[in-house]
């Protein structure tokens, strides 16, 4: 079955590996792919996958807390039994990489178990529990992906220090909690955690948690974490982690001093590294890194002539759909086909209670890059559909340039994740607000928000009292 | 990304993109002039920006 | 504070009438609005609105029944009290309805309680309690809307026999229920009230419920419906409603014959009739009507000069999405612009469990105007956030023309009425399936669905094994 020549190895089983794995095999490629550890990568086996189940788990819990409004009586608390969501969890994974297992066979993909190792002839020799195979290729595609960066300071490997590789099996929930980091993986498990019934300190040496999103909305969604009990400390830099009586000690220095947090666990969150195993040979043979990431040029070409890189390996992106976009386009270059990867419009979800989603640019970076814009924002608290399922928290924001074109979008509250497709595409697409405006947004939905708030920034909204002054348009 | 686009362009679909008519509008450029680079040869921004930069370009500079 | 003569006077304050009042205000006219019942109209007061608050009561019940899975005991069954639900329903209505009489005052429109009667000279008078108040405008738009249609038969004005109308003050759930009609409307309660608890039979007349909706989803729907427990008999005419041992006895013709149905309530939901009610000098004027319904061009002119009419009024449709839209439109023209109301992209949702949408033709519909079409389905049983939130039943399926452009849309499943938006807006907005192909999907979505099925309908699904016959792109 398996072959000494293929026209396309990938190094790889993650969303961008197996994206470009299925590609390259319709454009009629005889494939491999090589896959160390599980099929599906960090997302489907320890990423978006567990996270979202664990996440749906969360807020299942989080909304019992609020049914006696709706008429729906509990005689009794309900209780929750970690290891259990722990198995639900266990099966949405299981489903979806076996699924991927299933699509590699249906695509005709050769599935190497093993370590891949290449060079520049690209040769490439699977390493399994000793056993070694090899084979060549005339393209190969790398896609490694990322593993955790666990600083190194005392106690980090203690006992109860958890990364977001390790946190996914316990049998009981914690107590308590410090996540260290506030980045969205670090913020999104600490809000996971929060539901579940930890008591969860996030710390984070920047001076804001979620630097890079659009200050409007990380105000908001860190004032609701604040209410939902979460303890977010910054400016704190973590020093060590030591145990003290059973708990876990973590020493930080803020500018106020020194100040220490305890907990019955750690969580590493500080950021992901590149997992360049396998690749030693190709880097001596002079591939190109930066700061750790292979380099690669828009078509996802690296430096070296027929070996592609994509997906976490290759940039800070750390986006799963980012992962597979650039593994099909480089599925496409390595078949003869001509593609190229577009940066512009990336949506941006982050799983919190509630969600938020993004794309294009903040209002600061829109200001800094144009004269003219408009800013608006609408409010979900208009929205029927929101008042209904009683998810009034958030807004939908808009930033328009002079040509009525979308620079950035930025909604916080429920679904944002799903709705921020309608403003992608109307990027992507070219449309202009008016575009946005003409089509008829179905009711009661959260979609119309989408549309009050481009109405709004052109200055007529229909579900928000008009501002002083109302422009005609 | 640009791929597929193999299809007869549609006989009665403007051939620009909105927010590339709106841009083009404003430098007076006819839409009809340029060629466009998006699929079934729809003119977006990008085709109008470069139409744009030709205009702006000193004589000199001209191949 | 009120006037005597207006730029405008709206008869009716629903989605259509109070959105064409914030418009026509916005656009500096001076507006009257009239309204004899209640702010909002059938739309926020017994129609979108609490059927949409009430199903996300019946869904989070019905939910209740799977935290099990989800590591999350109940250690007794949830009570479920329909009149803490109803009182929910109510907040909900409340809160909307008022937020409309707000959106009045903030834009200046002067509101009128009461019946209005116009004539053709655009006198209006408004009558309450014996009252009448007369005032005069240049312009007037007529937003009756409509009212259930009961069609005359014996026992139909008996004891628990309910409508739209009357069905959303129940202080006990039903033990069992009859609903008179397979339309959305008829469904959507069916779908609630047995979420709820109650024993549902629809009777329909035509061989199949939900007659406009493609053929597969319907299919699809009426299968979950029956799993749910729903009892859904087809081509059963319903000839008299009598009362026998407190039950209401259903007598039906068939065409195997008489058959009987019994429940403690019937529900008519067969149609609804236009409202043209203050309507009835315009008409003896010569308002030209169609089947009781008022006749307007894409303008939303009547034939009467000056005189307007937008929404249920005017036309089968009856979606409030709809209404408002023509309420701009209208307004718009009022006011001295130019505005013109296109029905090919209309996004009809429809809120059963799980829920559907679509938008432009169905299949079959397709097959019959263009002789090249692609159609292809994805399932949600693909999806990572269909399967990480137990949510998999379902599809999203397409239609394509020739040109790479989108004909039809439909989707069954999770969250389908907010989805459809994408599709509508790549329809408006003229987008060929290579823009949704390009647009970046965030993972993990559901809207990633959206983007597959394109995929699908273009020969190279990831997410599915491929069919027989792949076809490069
Ligand atoms: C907790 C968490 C939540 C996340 N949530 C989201 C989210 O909601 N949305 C989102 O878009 N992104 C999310 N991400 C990020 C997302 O998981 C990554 O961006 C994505 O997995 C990157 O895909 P990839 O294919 O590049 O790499 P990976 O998914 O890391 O896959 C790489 C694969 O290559 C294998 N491999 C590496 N080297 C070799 C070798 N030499 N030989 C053989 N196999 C090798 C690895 O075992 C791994 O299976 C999340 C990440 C985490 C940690
Ligand atoms: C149970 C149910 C569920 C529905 N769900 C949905 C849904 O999910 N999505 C959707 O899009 N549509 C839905 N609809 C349909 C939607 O409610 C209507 O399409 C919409 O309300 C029509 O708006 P309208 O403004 O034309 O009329 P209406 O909403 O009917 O408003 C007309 C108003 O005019 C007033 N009026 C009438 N005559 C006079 C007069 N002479 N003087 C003063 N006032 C007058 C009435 O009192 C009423 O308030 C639903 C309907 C029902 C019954």
């Amino acid at each position: 079955m398996t072959s000494t020549h293929y026209d396309i190895a990938i190094i790889g089983a993650g969303p961008g590996g197996y994206v470009a794995a299925i590609r390259a095999a319709q454009r009629g490629a005889k494939v491999a792919i090589v896959e160390k550890q599980y099929m599906g990568g960090t997302c489907l086996n320890v990423g978006c996958i567990p996270s979202k189940a664990m996440l749906h788990v969360a807020e299942t819990l989080h909304n019992l807390s609020s049914v006696e409004e709706l008429g729906i009586t509990l005689l009794q608390p309900p209780v929750f039994h970690m290891d259990k969501a722990v198995a639900f969890k266990d099966k949405v994974v299981k489903r979806m990489t076996s699924g991927v297992g299933t699509l590699m066979k249906a695509n005709k993909v050769d599935v190497f178990d093993g370590l891949g190792s290449v060079d520049a002839s690209k040769n490439v020799t699977v390493t399994s529990n000793g056993n070694k195979q090899q084979f060549s290729a005339d393209k190969i595609i790398l896609a490694n992906g990322s593993v955790p960066f666990i600083p190194s300071m005392p106690g980090v490997d203690g006992d109860k220090v958890m990364n977001s590789d390790t946190c996914w099996n316990l049998q009981k929930t914690p107590e308590s909690l410090i996540c260290v980091g506030g980045g969205v993986i670090g913020i999104e498990l600490a809000c996971m955690f929060s539901a579940l019934g930890t008591k969860v300190t996030v710390i984070e040496m920047l001076p804001n948690v979620l630097a890079p999103v659009d200050e409007e909305v990380r105000k908001l969604l860190v004032r609701i974490m604040g209410k939902r009990g979460i303890n977010i400390v910054t400016n704190a830099r973590v020093e060590s982690i030591e145990d003290v009586d059973g708990q876990k000690k973590v020493r930080t220095t803020t500018d106020k001093g020194e100040q220490t947090f305890s907990a019955e666990y750690v969580l590493m969150a500080v950021s992901r590294r590149a997992n360049t195993s396998g690749l030693e040979q190709l880097m001596e043979q002079g591939l190109d890194t930066d700061r750790g990431r292979v380099r690669v040029n828009e078509r996802m070409e690296t430096n070296l002539p027929g070996i592609y890189a994509i997906g976490d390996l290759t940039h800070g992106a750390g986006l799963a759909h980012v992962a597979s976009m650039e593994g099909e386009i480089a599925a496409d270059n390595a078949t003869g086909h001509d593609a190229i990867m577009n940066y512009d419009v990336v949506p941006n979800p982050i799983y919190t209670f509630p969600e938020m989603a993004s794309v294009g640019l903040t209002e600061a970076q829109a200001k800094e890059k144009y004269p003219e814009i408009r800013v608006e924002r609408f409010p979900w608290a208009a929205i029927g559909k929101a008042v209904a399922i009683g998810e009034t928290e958030g807004f939908t924001k808009v930033i328009i340039g002079k040509y009525g074109e979308l620079l950035g979008a930025h909604i916080i509250g429920p679904d944002a994740t799903n709705l921020i497709t309608e403003y992608s595409l109307a990027m992507r697409g070219e449309l202009t607000v008016d575009e946005i405006e003409e089509t008829i947004h179905p009711h009661p939905t959260l979609s119309e928000g989408l549309r009050e708030a481009v109405l709004a920034a052109e200055g007529h909204p229909i579900h928000i009292p008009p501002k002083q002054s109302v422009r005609a348009r | 990304k640009q791929t597929g686009g193999q299809r007869p362009p549609h006989p009665n679909r403007t051939l620009a993109t909105p927010v590339a008519r709106r841009m083009a509008r404003e430098f007076n450029i006819d839409i009809a002039s340029l060629t466009g680079t998006g699929h079934s040869g729809r003119v977006r921004t990008e085709d109008v920006q470069q139409a744009i930069a030709r205009l702006n370009a000193p004589q000199e500079t001209v191949a």
